[in-house]
């Protein structure tokens, strides 16, 4: 029970020590082996599973497009976190601001370095399939429609400027963590900051031609869903191994995680049931998804009744906000990464303070500190990184602009994205 | 000669080639069409809305047949692709000028 | 060698322990870390391995439906089994038939429960997927005819009277526990009960229109070699898991079962050779899956020499099943759930007797029993859980049927059930 | 540290104890989780990911007839090895020129047997995978012309003629491991043996028909990325596992694999974006696998900087000895095995001994070895594999050919392999 | 009665099909076919060379019409699928002999 | 004017085009179809079992001509799609009213 409460405080608490200098500690290979294993499973998550996810869901034109896009910010996003984005997170903190220079190239991370019970370069890697698909969910907010050149400026710029920032306050020791903000595995980090971006991007890119009327239905269902059960598997590895241990709490993280989209699931299916007549392929994967990204920063905080509660507010709230984004906001969040993965997020940052009650099966507050007062700072802590996201957001969408512009050539949108932006076409049957 | 067009629906087109088989029609050509018409197109949903789709799809055969066959073409189509529900499909006939076996190169009715 | 022979008694023996109070033993993060990721695996198995195999073997039109019904099915048996499936299998027994209510909501099973040498919330979730897969399996019997809400109270029913309670016989400390049958990974439990159920169920719903003479072929054999890969590697978590630990017999275990799985694949594929004169690509992997589900029981007990005797049999004898089921018993199970599931799961029950002889390199028998015995004791349980399984399915069924009816609509089987049952079509390319 | 160096010499050095009698090492079940793990992973890499990779790339009228090949071979390579192909390459070594029939059919392997920290078993499954991937690799020399039976025998030969011996050389304490030679995860065993035999292969067979003038683009370039996005991630099984230990070595070894396929596919798409004024999906993830298969003989010898050197280096030589292939030696190895996973495999061997160097972040030279000695180590020992691999796979394709013939009908040629070989079609929408 | 067989850019099918129930056409039929022209191709990417691809996906449109709708038809489709630039395609008219609806045997202009 | 539409083996696509190209048709249109004649369909393998396929792929092209250029546009059709054996296909021939170039609004021959 020790371990797995002092552990279960999520990152942001471990890697406190992270900053601090290398501890007598020793490398554990149980906690080591589920680490890197669940390093594949979060790169697992992004390719191929994030891209199906999001090429099944346009149309056929420009299908390689949003998976090229997926491969190629990952490829950056890998480069960029080995070089700087690491140390900039996790390196010795400036004043709970920004991880310093010390780490950069990985510099001091050898293979007998260590973070907890596990090798440092093992945290790192983990870190870095997490620096990948955060910036690859924003995808969702501009296919068919944007240049690729500008995508990947962007993508690298954000990573940089908007992610390594907030993950070095949250989980790197910074000052967010210092207040005792709870973010399991990245309800804040992850989906709150790519959720407002893309919701930002979507509006100052314009929507494509024929939204809302016209738009084509996902010319490959089956292809979303194959990505989405990807994702869902890759999940236990993103929640559970946030737990950088091989324990009951990796277990308890996994097992809420995989019940909250279970639960979200059969919510979003139950409405499209009663409102359509019959429910939809893609709507129950896509409540799987608002499942998994609601219940994330909750993961190592609450239990499984807890996780039953979180999926269903997902599957209700995400649904809604789908609707409400096109329809009244008249934003072109195309995949609604904002509706799904940012609503999704904010709410199981909040959620985690009630329903961590001892009484719904949860771990408890921390020492000491209530659960209104919890409330508070989970609920500072996330307006703060909105705005930051979405200030910093603008300035980088506006350059990215003045160098490249946004869009592609209209004729280039009729066609779809494949050929004019990559030379190539989707299926050739 | 005559070319018989038609318009069916997919699950007809065994039918419709036994049919036609039935007859003394010796091949046809069939390909995947949309189709837009009486029969309205279908609703889809995704993610909490509902969308038109105005093509249903369809199969469309080509049979080139000698004059004397034509009668019994159509009418082996017309029998066998009919459900009685709207959206059975149209067939159309017009003139064929001439017709050509590739492999032999032979012409009019025995290139059939 | 001790320890894995110990444990090599598969789960039957160590969820002894379970039902008792929970031991002194410690939790061992190696064997954590692998039961984790078995669970992933497992998991992965059903989403999107089963999903993806089936739904490549129906037509175009139904490609969605097959798919959303192995989502909805996973979704509906992870919150049962969390709720009260877990309990009434691994409970306190009620005089070895069924578990108790004390486990409902996974009440106790905290992060610092243990069962062996993992957390008991880790075995509750690698059994977790075992319950989402069950039932899941049958799909394979009634695509592109059966209607999704009948689809969803059978198998919710199914997995809470059939799969419950069997589990609870032989692996939760029931009454099949005590007599000593062997069933490492699920022959039994598994693959008999859903195999045979299946034919329960394509027999009352009736065939497809087109049965069996102008039957389509599959439409997208790529896709169901997919699936068949996917689950040829989630089974390694399914066999290898279910030795609870990370260890020699974990390893013979995936051994025993890779060894089955391509050995049955040879053989299947030898027979179409001789037959047609080639080989198809669809025969290959459902040789493979014969393999695996033939070697699922037996996986704890046989040697690499077991294993070959065992793919071969699979080979062989699923092969024949599927033309007997279809030409002469006139049923269309159409994806052949019973021949290879159920017929293999069967086969391997009993093949496990003999091929755990030393002398082929098994693990023996259990201490004074010898092979007639366990023979014996082998044919009488699945006997009594395949009359259990025909019984309650056919009143789930005859419930079923009249509640909500089972067919489709006629003019639905035609188009395929994407669009009436979904709203969505599979591809528009 | 002292831990992470030992083994970081690699499998090469670590098996130079299991041909000796077992050690009184004890299982450690951390290391046992994650190679059971990394095994799971490696098959993952050839079901389904090599298969999808490479069934992309062709004509979509023969898309199940790789698909099908890379089955096959699969399954043949499994009973084989563990028929006798294990014994070959690890069984006690005559004279260090091939392994002995003593571990024939498993024997000796069992559940108790040991291999360094981890049961025997597992180290034999774990490199039954690797004997399951190098011969498919090879189907990329040949689609969409060879026959069926022709290419069973000769990936059967291959199997035990050229890729056994050499494993046991380089891996199974035979000559070149005693020379000193370092090959972490298979440069020389896996990518240059596979690579030039191809090539033979290939020149041997003759080119496709419409080559190279009328060559169809990849009938489906997303499954292409989807093999490769899971070849990367199975890819951290293979280097990573060739760790044998969970532990900071296994971890630097997936991260030098990462950054090295990011890095790779950033310059091939570079080029690409230079000389065609776009990048290509399937470019971007050519550029991965060239990475990943270059960076495979050094994973365990260098670190993160190096791995930037290695992938850069792999991305512009692959790219332009893609081109060399097709267009100055006219060889239609259609998929570009030699140039990608052979060409890459040779270059990494080499690179691996100045790029050891601790001043670049890498673990060194082996004590009492100068770079340049290791060098020539190196040089030499690619140099004798390529000499034997060419020679032996002309004999076996001169043999094949005799018996079977080689090629299949034109007719079917015009076709695609589906129907005339098989029987089935891959599309049916 | 007579046909009118279209071969328009593929994203132009919707405002086309709107062209033509605007005066008042009835039904249509369309169908994906790759086209030829003076709209060359274009060059795809494969590992380092570029391929040549000749063709151009294309909607090819079958609607029949009274022989008064004729201009109708051929006027709405031409403004509708015009975009003004190279590939826009042709309208190819040429006469039907007679129709027939498969679900009620009619026959002529009612037919359609 | 006149229509020449023909029923060639798919891989025999890029030949023909070459072969009209050569003989100064400036533009065609192919599509996808499934084809029934002389040629039976194959068997296909499935779990132990074989089913009759009736259709074979094969490509359908069409090509407007003038009048003057018929001859010519046909017999590179038959020469180029000739492969000698069973099922090379077909060429059928009709008359076409009228064309319109949708870009211009030319028609007549002009508009080919
Ligand atoms: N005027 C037309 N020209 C070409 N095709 C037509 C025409 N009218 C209908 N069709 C085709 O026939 C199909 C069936 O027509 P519809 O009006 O839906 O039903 P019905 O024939 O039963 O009245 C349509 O989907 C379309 O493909
Ligand atoms: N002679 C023809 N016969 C049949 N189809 C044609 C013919 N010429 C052109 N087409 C079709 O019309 C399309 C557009 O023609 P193209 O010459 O590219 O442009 P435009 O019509 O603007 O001159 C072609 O892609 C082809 O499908
Ligand atoms: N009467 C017909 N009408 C339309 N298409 C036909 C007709 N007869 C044959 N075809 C087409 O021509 C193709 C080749 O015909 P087939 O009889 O197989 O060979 P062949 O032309 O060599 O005698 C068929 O697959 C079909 O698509």
């Amino acid at each position: 029970m020790l371990r797995a409460r002092t552990i279960g405080l999520g990152i942001g608490a471990l890697t406190l020590f992270t900053a601090a200098p290398a501890m007598a500690a020793e490398i554990n290979s149980g906690d080591t082996a589920w680490i890197i294993v669940a390093t594949a499973l979060v790169l697992f998550m992004t390719l191929p599973g994030l891209a199906l996810f999001y090429a099944g869901l346009v149309r056929a034109g420009s299908v390689l497009s949003v998976i090229m896009q997926c491969v190629m910010i990952a490829c950056i996003a890998s480069v960029l976190w080995m070089v700087v984005g690491y140390s900039l997170a996790f390196g010795d903190s400036v004043g709970g601001w920004i991880g310093g220079l010390d780490k950069m190239f990985f510099e001091g991370v050898g293979t007998d370095s260590v973070n907890g019970t596990i090798p440092e370069i093992v945290f790192a890697m983990f870190q870095m399939t997490f620096a990948i698909i955060t910036p690859a969910l924003i995808v969702g907010a501009y296919p068919e429609r944007m240049k690729f050149s500008a995508i990947l400026v962007f993508s690298a710029a954000w990573l940089l400027l908007v992610y390594a920032p907030v993950a070095h306050w949250v989980w790197g020791g910074g000052w967010m963590a210092a207040m005792g903000v709870r973010d399991f595995a990245g309800g804040i980090v992850v989906h709150a900051t790519a959720g407002v971006s893309a919701l930002m991007l979507a509006k100052m890119l314009g929507p494509r031609k024929d939204f809302p009327n016209h738009l084509r239905p996902p010319h490959n269902p089956g292809m979303t869903a194959t990505g989405a059960a990807m994702l869902w598997v890759g999940w236990f590895g993103f929640n559970g191994g946030s737990q950088l241990a091989a324990d009951g709490g990796a277990g308890m993280a996994i097992a809420v995680t995989h019940i909250s989209a279970a639960t979200a699931a059969i919510t979003w299916s139950v409405i499209e049931w009663v409102k359509f007549g019959k429910p939809s392929l893609v709507g129950a994967v896509t409540g799987v998804i608002a499942g998994l990204a609601t219940i994330t920063p909750a993961s190592g905080f609450v239990g499984p009744i807890g996780a039953l509660i979180i999926g269903a507010a997902a599957g209700v709230i995400c649904f809604y906000l789908v609707g409400l984004v096109k329809n009244r906001f008249k934003i072109d969040d195309s995949l609604d990464v904002f509706a799904v993965h940012g609503v999704g997020g904010i709410l199981g940052t909040l959620l985690l303070a009630p329903l961590a009650a001892v009484s719904l099966g949860g771990g408890g507050q921390a020492d000491g500190v209530s659960m209104m007062d919890q409330l508070g700072v989970q609920a500072l802590c996330v307006a703060i990184v909105i705005v930051w996201s979405l200030a910093v957001s603008y300035v980088i969408i506006k350059v990215t602009q003045g160098l490249f512009g946004l869009r592609v050539d209209p004729e280039d949108e009729n066609t779809g994205l494949d050929l004019p932006s990559h030379g190539e076409r989707g299926y050739e049957l | 000669m005559k070319m018989v067009m038609a318009v069916i629906k997919p699950h007809k087109l065994d039918d419709v080639r036994e049919a036609l088989t039935g007859v003394g029609v010796a091949g046809l050509t069939a390909g995947e069409v949309k189709g837009f018409g009486r029969q309205r197109g279908h609703t889809e949903i995704y993610r909490g809305a509902e969308y038109t789709v105005s093509f249903v799809p369809k199969v469309k055969i080509e049979v080139v047949v000698a004059d004397n066959q034509i009668e019994a073409a159509v009418e082996a189509i017309q029998k066998s692709a009919q459900s009685g529900q709207i959206g059975d499909g149209k067939i159309f006939v017009y003139d064929i000028a001439s017709a050509v076996r590739i492999r032999t190169g032979e012409t009019g009715d025995s290139a059939l």
